[in-house]
Order: structure tokens, then C-alpha cells, then sequence
């Protein structure tokens, strides 16, 4: 039985005002996409999380949809900080926003346990920083084989992980190559789970390389079939991260006025990624990377 | 040839990684630098990136450290649990790379918020991976520019630990690394006593003073018996920033 | 500068007398090649670890290297007992073992906080069981979340990990498909790595598929490179499981003079893995599968 | 059709897997089992080996539980570390089978030593997996063939727990699991009491007597009010298995 459904379906039957939401991704295989759906379909009160927001999460707090962000880095990376965040922490524009701060290995750590399901998980980090004073969820505990203390975070469960790969079959098996970042931890560490592809592929494909499924269809709600959906982060081997975007940004979001009128345009005044791709066209043309094929290896058939 | 105080302490930090194996390239300043010091004196300079890669060989300079370039090429690329659990809690990176908002006469490093946590005047992005790079790695490098909104007595938030409160303060805490080493700014170099663990000058760019220095730090530093002058950046060092890495001056004009 | 050497070498240089060694595989990739090199140097009292001892370790069990066994399961998979192994604690023969006994899923912890440097490493297991009477290293700790007990077990930490892999360059850099196991655990956990071969490739193919790389140079003290250094394990894509050799090897261990004289044919009787394969070839002829080949993937060329 | 008793156990094994969704396939008997459901009533059925495998559709049946055709074909291959953190502890497996050399009335199960731990009379391969998979899988299967050695009243050694001394001691504990909900033995099968936990027949195979089945346990084994008979294997089962499965005979036989 297909899972495969529309942006537009997935968002409004999987994402709940109130929720809990993973869009994750490091720098790569952001899904835009579907920041833009729960934007357009005005979801309220969503406890937004990611190791770093970046722009994505700039602008769903600029559109009002995020009451609290748990989260480790919150800037626009190589190009400095990120204009609206700012705003609602620093002066509750357009609302106030409740943070819950990490670092990213301990991001990475929550989403571990979540997916383990453990209590918790320990790390060597936050020694000597403020972070566990100004986050209370960070925790010391012993060790029952020495005299040694560590810390430790508890698990994230969110209700929602949306997390974009290369391809997955209609089942929602998915395969990711170059950086994986957490999107397997988040992935099972979450209630539900939206898999968003640039390539919808037969099964075939994907049990022909089980090495690479990053997501089992098993733990899978919806797959969304939504070719440049993260841009404009990017897709290894599909196309370039649009650094030039990210530069525009910083100028788009200096002042409130000028973001709200990008989201009219660019959001609210589309009705779909599909529309977004087609008046974005022409910049993708210079985003197309060469080729460079990854050697073909054999699993062998045995019967 | 002429260059610009950017390219000096690009360079200059640069050449910190010498002898280094592994380096953990931050995002920013620290990026150029570790692919200035892989494309000069350190070829086999392994670059991880929290992102997780190992064995970098970015084929243009990197906007940000999750850029696609950083993955075609590499030996490895992984999810970021195995690259914070088996490569930077394991303990094989040698040198981490940190940039500061803030930074304290004993290293501490403030990217949190400036002013109070809770009603912040400025609310900056956060630890990222430093809070863990800072206490994990081998030693710690950090690159800044030199004013005294960034150099300060005491910085608003511990957001990286350095030496604490100087002395053995890290060693009491069984923290791992090292610590800081050095300091590389666009006027001059720091470094930490041996005893103290406090900040001090021990190299002035050319044609920088000690004046100009102490002008742009929040607190009377000291400056090392033997102050040294920071050696130009070489015409390969140059053309390496100029022509491949940073060809817009983004970060070195 | 390459790091690859001789099986010879590699266990003269590395494997010392009272050393805590990991042969790993899970079925998959377990290095016979390195064992018999072992047992040809007549190493002594080592501390063997597997999460199956199987046959491998059976056979250095019988050959007299081994003091202690850390384990999970001491079976011939699929076939039945271990017969050295049962001697060895039943009947103190050919020496007493010592035994340091945990669960699959114990090992694994044990390697993961070994790989992580973790203190401890939190498992749901063990709950009712006697293993934790068996062995006070499982123990119990609390949470600081909430009031919930969970077992942990301490970390693993080899002074030599031996890993068999499909391929590598020579600086180590070493890529595995099929059953991963616990091949990178085990090897971020050790203090020395020794990466054993079917292929040797160029810098350029690891390069080409970063993904695959399971276990990087970083951390590989040598390369050897030893065609069917897995028989009679396997190597997917490349040989099948030699099925009937695990089951000849029940008839064989039941009697510790014929066992013995299978080691001095196979083992003491022949200079190396060369002799070996030289002398089973007609055996490896029904144990090449067919072909299954993973689509080739893009990774872009981004310039 | 003829069959043998081991014929009838694998296909009424099987038939316990009707409506599950992931089953945990172990070594031996289970596997079997597990890959005769897959062929016959329940094609959708997920099977995950402990090795690293979810998703299988093994071409042949594997000798061992890490053979190369449970990979080619499959799903997903991945380290035992995600496997039993992400599926087994993350609560994804509905069955998972095990097999015992001792099981008591309150299904515990015996897979380690027979005897005093430190000075066995038999040593046993030990617990692999099955600590675990008895306390995370929704519901536990026992497939074993019925005789005094193995149904014993107490067991020397508790590998996996079953339910305890019985009633709601597993809940006390915490265990995630329900724990075992049948023993399919070559003489009959054996499901739990509601309240007590206490094991009991509830379906006779063809042509087997209560007496016969007393004669092989090591209690006084209670009956079910209505003890059913169990169902003969089909003509497709015994096809499958003889043709398929287990050409050899070596489980079936």
C-alpha cells in the first residue's frame, strides 16, 4: 500500500498545532518544502527542533508558527547571525519564543536516546560552560566502575520528524548519501515521520543497496515526492547549496517588513512547492553539479 | 607584496596547524584557515568537519561547513553521532579551530548572548559544537579580530570553557584537552603562562605597537619577555587565499 | 606511506603475549587468516573477545592462545556446541578459561562506550535475568529524569582489534558491505588496528563513495592483504559462507586429537593464508555467487 | 500428506506469526519458521535478524542467522548497534521467537549452563540475543521439542525471562515485553494462564495423548478447559518446507 501523498495532505493530517517538530538536516537535505506548507497552512504553537535552525526555522518564527525552539546553533552558517531568531528572543517580535538550548553533540545525544528509547545519554561536553546552568535539562550523573561524573541529556521524541533524502520506494524506505547528519536518529526517535524525495524509486532500487537505506519504511507515515524541495540547502549529487540565497537572506530579514513581503511572494502567495520551482527555474540551471559516480560494488546473488 | 591584516592572520593561524594530524574545521575564519594550511605546508592535514566528513578535500573553500564540496573526495562521511562519539569524544582530533564573540584574559569563549542569558542584548547564535571541541580536542586555536568588544575581563556567558579561572582550574575539572594555545588576532598573537594560564602578547603583527594593542583589549595585558614580530605571509600563502580560496575577499580583505 | 605489511608481520608487531584481542565479524567477515597466524606464533595467554567465539575462537581455544573469552554466544551457529570450548570449561582442557559472559546487545554496548570513551553504557536488557549474578561488571544505575533504573555495562577496550574488510587503500581507510556488525565499534575501541583485505584499492575508490568507509587509516596500524583470509566465513559480493565446513567442523572438534591433527594440517602444518588457499581451492570453486550489483550512485563534482 | 512431528511444529509455529507485523528471527528452529510464514500466509511479513537485517527475503534458508542471502535483496543492512538499539530496544518488533534447552512452567528460559554456573555439568552457547529480545519484543514465541531435559520446574539458569515466579511479577519489574505467549513444542502447544502465568496445554497435535505429553514434562502440567487439536500442516507447508526450506531435513526431518 502506497504512502505516497501530497505536501499539502502530509502537512495538514501529520502536523498538529502544538506539536513537536524535527525538520532536520545538516546543511544538507533541508526541506523547505515543507517549512513552507506548515507556514501556508498557518500552524500554531509548534515546538520547533534542530541543531541549527538556519534559515528554515527563521522563517517559520518570522511567520508566528513557533512558540519554543530546542535547538544547538541558531545562525545563518558562514554568514552570521540569523535576523529574525534574534527579534523574538530579543524583543518578542512577532512572539515571544521559549529556547531550550544545547550544543550539537548534545542535539545529537537527545535524538540518540530518543531513538533508543534509553533515559538518557551521556557525554563528555558542558564541562566548565554555563550551558547546564542555563538549561537545567543537562544533568550530571556517576559512574558505577569509577569515581567520575558525567553529564547527560534525556531523550527527544518529537510528535513529527520531517527529514528529506535522495530517493525512497512508495513505502517509504529511504536512501541518503553524503551527509547523513541526524536524519536516522531524529527519524526514529519521532512519533510519525514525513519522508520527503527528490527521486521516487521501485523497491527494486532500494534492495539493491540495503547498505544505504537510511529510514525503513517500517517507522514511515508519509513519503512526499517533491523534487527541489530543499532548496535552497541542497541534495548531493542534484544540486548546489544556493549560497547566494543564504547571503540575500541576511538582507531580506534586517527588517521585519521586508521578510513578511519575501513570505508573501515566495509563500502565501504560492500554492505549492510546484510553483515555487517554476518561478525559481532559472536559478536552479546554475546549481546542476557534474558527475562523480561512486564505483558500482556487488552484493552477490545467493541461492 | 602587500596584504591586508585579515590575510596576515590567516596566514599566521595557518601556520599554528603545523605538525598538526587531524584539525576540526569550524565554520567561518577557521575554514579558510585549515584549507590555506592543507593547500601549503600541511598536505596531509586531515580536515574533519562536524558535519561529518573526515579526510576533506574541499575543491573550492566552503561558504558554510556542510557544503557538498566537503564530501566528493572525502575518505569518510558519516552521521554526526558517530562523528562526535568515535572521531571527537574518541580523542583523535589534535587541534579544534574556535571563533569568539567574546573572549576572556583566560580563553573563555562567549558565542551565547551578550548581557544577561535570560533578557539577552544580543542574542548570539550559540555553542554549535564548541562547548564539546573546546573540552574534547587536543589543543584549542582561536581566531578573532582584535577590539575590545570582543576581548573582555569577563565574558557575559561561558558558552567554550579555556582555562577557567586560570591555573590548574581545567585540570581540576578532569577536563581532557589541553585547553587554548594561542589567540591569533589581526594585530598580534596570544598566548597563555605557563602558570597563570593568563593571555599574553608574544607577537605583534609588523608595523603594529604595543599601544594600538593594548587599545583594543578590556583589560591590562601582559606582554611575554621576548615579544616577537609575526613573519609575513609568504607570496604562495597569498595567492592560495587570493586566487582559490577566497577569490570575493569575503573573510581576508 | 602504506602501511601494508604481512599477516606475519602484522601479528608479530602487533598481537603480544597477555593481550586483550577483538577478531570481530558477525558471521560476516571473521578473519581465520589472523587466528591461524596466531596460533602459528603460539601466542600466549590472550584475552579473546567476540560476541561469537564460533569456530574461530574455538580453534585458538584448542591451540592453547587463549586465557580468557569475553562473549555472547558461544555456539556453531546453525549447528550446535562449540566442542573446544566445552571442553576447555567443562573439563579444563586444554587449559582452564576464564569467562567474562554478557548478551549480544552487551557487547555492543561494551564496544560502543569502548569506541565513544564512555564510562558506561546504557542498555533496556538484563531484567530478570541471571547474567547480572554471572557477572557484577552488568550493572544497575539510576536516572536523574525520573525515577526508572536501567542496566549498564563498562567499556571495551582491545589492545588489538583484527577486522576483515572487502577492501581498503593503503593507508587503511577501509570499506565493508553486507553485515556491518560491530566492525567499526570494535575498531574505534582498540588501542592497535589491523585491517585484513580481499582487495587492495586505490586512494581514489574509498574516495569515490565516502559513505561506505567504515573504518578510516586514522586509526589502522597495518593493511594485510589476504584473499580468502574469511574462509570458512564469507565475504559478501565476493565468496559464500563455507556451510559445510561449519558443520564437518562438529565432527571434527569432538575429539581433541582429531581437532589437533586438523591444526597441524591446517594451521601449523602450512607457512601462511597463501599454503591455505592454495590447498582449498578446489573447495572455494562452488562458493563464488552470482552477480548483484547496488545502481550506481552520484555524489556531484562541486567546483 | 504425511508429515512428521517436526513437520507439525514448524507449521504451527508459523501459524502463531498470522497478523504480525516484524518478526525477530533467531537461530535454528525460528528460522525456519519464520521464512515458512513469510512464503505461505504472511508475504508482508517483516523478518529482522539480529545481525543487521530488517526487511529480508532470503533467496534459500540460511544456515546461520548472518548468512549473505538474508543481505542480498533486503531492505536494509546496517551495525548490530542500530539494529537492537533502533528496532529492538525502540519497541519495533512485535514476535520474536527463541528456542530453549530448559524452559520452566513460567516460561523462563535456559540457554546457558546446565548445572552450577562456574562448574557446569553442560555449557551451552549462552544467551546471544535472547536476554534481550525476551524483555523488548512485544510478545515472545517458544519453539522446542518437548522432553523431560527441557521442561523442567526450575531452571538452572534464567538467560531469558519468561514470566518469572509468575502472576504479574514481569510487570513489577518493568519489563517492556508481555513476555511468552506460546511454547510450540512436536507434541503440542502451551499457552499461559491469565492470572497465574503458569504454562498449560491448550492444543494436543494429532494422535498425541495427555499422558504422552505428561510423560515429557518435569511437573504436574495443567490442561486448558477446551484443549484443541492441532491443526495438520497443509500440503502448501510441507511443500515448502521440503522443497524449499529444508531439502535436506535437517530441522524438519
Amino acid at each position: 500500500m502506497s504512502k505516497v501523498i501530497s505536501m499539502h495532505d502530509a502537512i495538514r493530517d501529520l502536523v498538529h498545532d502544538g506539536d513537536t517538530i524535527a525538520i532536520e538536516g545538516f546543511t544538507h537535505l533541508i526541506c523547505f518544502a515543507a517549512a513552507h506548507e506548515i507556514i501556508r497552512q498557518r500552524k500554531n504553537d509548534l515546538t520547533l527542533c534542530r541543531l541549527t535552525p538556519d534559515i528554515i526555522y527563521d522563517q517559520m518564527i518570522a511567520a508566528g508558527v513557533c512558540k519554543k525552539l530546542v535547538f544547538s546553533y541558531a545562525g545563518n552558517p558562514g554568514v552570521g547571525s540569523l535576523q529574525a531568531f534574534r527579534r523574538a528572543v530579543e524583543k518578542n517580535e512577532p512572539r515571544a519564543l521559549e529556547l531550550e538550548e544545547y550544543s550539537h553533540f548534545g542535539m545529537v545525544a537527545r535524538y540518540l536516546a530518543g531513538a533508543a528509547r534509553l533515559p538518557f545519554y551521556p557525554l563528555h561536553s558542558y564541562t566548565g560552560s554555563d550551558l547546564p546552568k542555563a538549561n537545567p535539562q543537562i544533568r550530571e550523573i556517576g559512574s558505577p566502575y569509577a569515581d567520575e561524573k558525567i553529564y547527560v541529556v534525556p531523550p527527544l521524541n518529537p510528535d513529527v520528524a520531517i527529514l528529506h533524502a535522495q530517493r525512497a520506494d512508495e513505502n517509504g524506505n529511504a536512501q541518503i548519501w553524503g551527509l547523513t547528519g541526524v536524519q536516522k536518529e531524529a527519524a526514529f526517535a519521532s512519533e510519525r515521520v514525513i519522508v520527503v524525495v527528490e527521486e521516487l524509486v521501485d523497491e527494486r532500487v532500494i534492495r539493491a543497496d540495503p547498505n544505504r537505506t537510511i529510514i525503513p519504511g517500517l517507522i514511515v507515515n508519509a513519503v512526499v515526492v517533491e523534487p527541489y524541495g530543499a532548496h535552497p540547502s541542497y541534495v548531493q549529487g542534484m544540486y548546489d547549496r544556493d549560497n547566494a540565497f543564504y547571503v540575500e537572506w541576511d538582507t531580506i530579514s534586517r527588517e521585519a517588513s521586508t521578510l513578511n513581503a519575501w513570505l508573501d511572494e515566495w509563500v502565501h502567495g504560492l500554492s505549492g512547492r510546484a510553483d515555487y520551482v517554476e518561478k525559481m527555474r532559472a536559478r536552479f540551471e546554475s546549481l546542476h553539479p557534474g558527475n562523480a559516480f561512486a564505483e558500482p560494488i556487488n552484493y552477490g546473488e545467493y541461492k | 607584496m602587500n596584504y591586508s591584516q585579515n590575510e596576515l592572520m590567516i596566514a599566521a593561524a595557518a601556520r599554528e596547524l603545523q605538525g598538526a594530524r587531524v584539525a576540526f574545521v569550524g565554520v567561518g575564519l577557521p575554514n579558510i584557515v585549515c584549507n590555506l594550511a592543507q593547500r601549503s605546508h600541511s598536505p596531509n592535514l586531515e580536515l574533519v568537519y562536524e558535519a561529518g566528513v573526515f579526510g576533506a578535500h574541499p575543491a573550492r573553500l566552503p561558504l558554510s561547513i556542510g557544503d557538498p564540496t566537503i564530501v566528493t573526495g572525502a575518505v569518510g562521511a558519516m552521521g554526526m553521532s558517530d562523528l562526535f562519539q568515535f572521531y571527537l569524544q574518541r580523542g583523535l582530533i589534535d587541534v579544534g579551530f574556535l571563533g569568539a564573540a567574546q573572549i576572556d584574559q583566560y580563553g573563555n569563549i562567549n558565542t551565547t548572548v551578550i548581557g544577561d542569558y535570560k533578557k539577552p542584548k544580543v542574542r548570539l547564535p550559540g555553542s554549535g559544537g564548541a562547548a564539546e571541541i573546546a573540552v574534547l580536542c587536543e589543543k584549542i586555536l582561536v581566531i578573532t579580530r582584535l577590539n575590545k568588544r570582543a576581548f573582555v575581563p569577563r565574558v557575559d556567558f561561558i558558552t567554550s570553557p579555556g582555562h577557567l579561572g586560570g591555573g590548574d582550574a581545567r585540570k581540576k575539572l578532569n577536563v581532557r584537552g589541553r585547553g587554548p594555545e594561542a589567540v591569533i588576532t589581526d594585530l598580534c598573537i596570544l598566548r597563555f603562562a605557563e602558570d597563570t594560564r593568563e593571555m599574553m602578547v608574544t607577537s605583534l603583527h609588523p608595523n603594529v605597537t604595543r599601544e594600538k594593542v593594548q587599545e583594543n583589549i578590556g583589560w591590562q595585558v601582559r606582554f611575554a619577555e621576548n615579544v616577537e614580530t609575526t613573519e609575513a605571509p609568504s607570496e604562495q600563502e597569498l595567492q592560495l587565499i587570493r586566487d582559490e580560496l577566497d577569490p570575493k575577499g569575503l573573510y581576508s580583505r
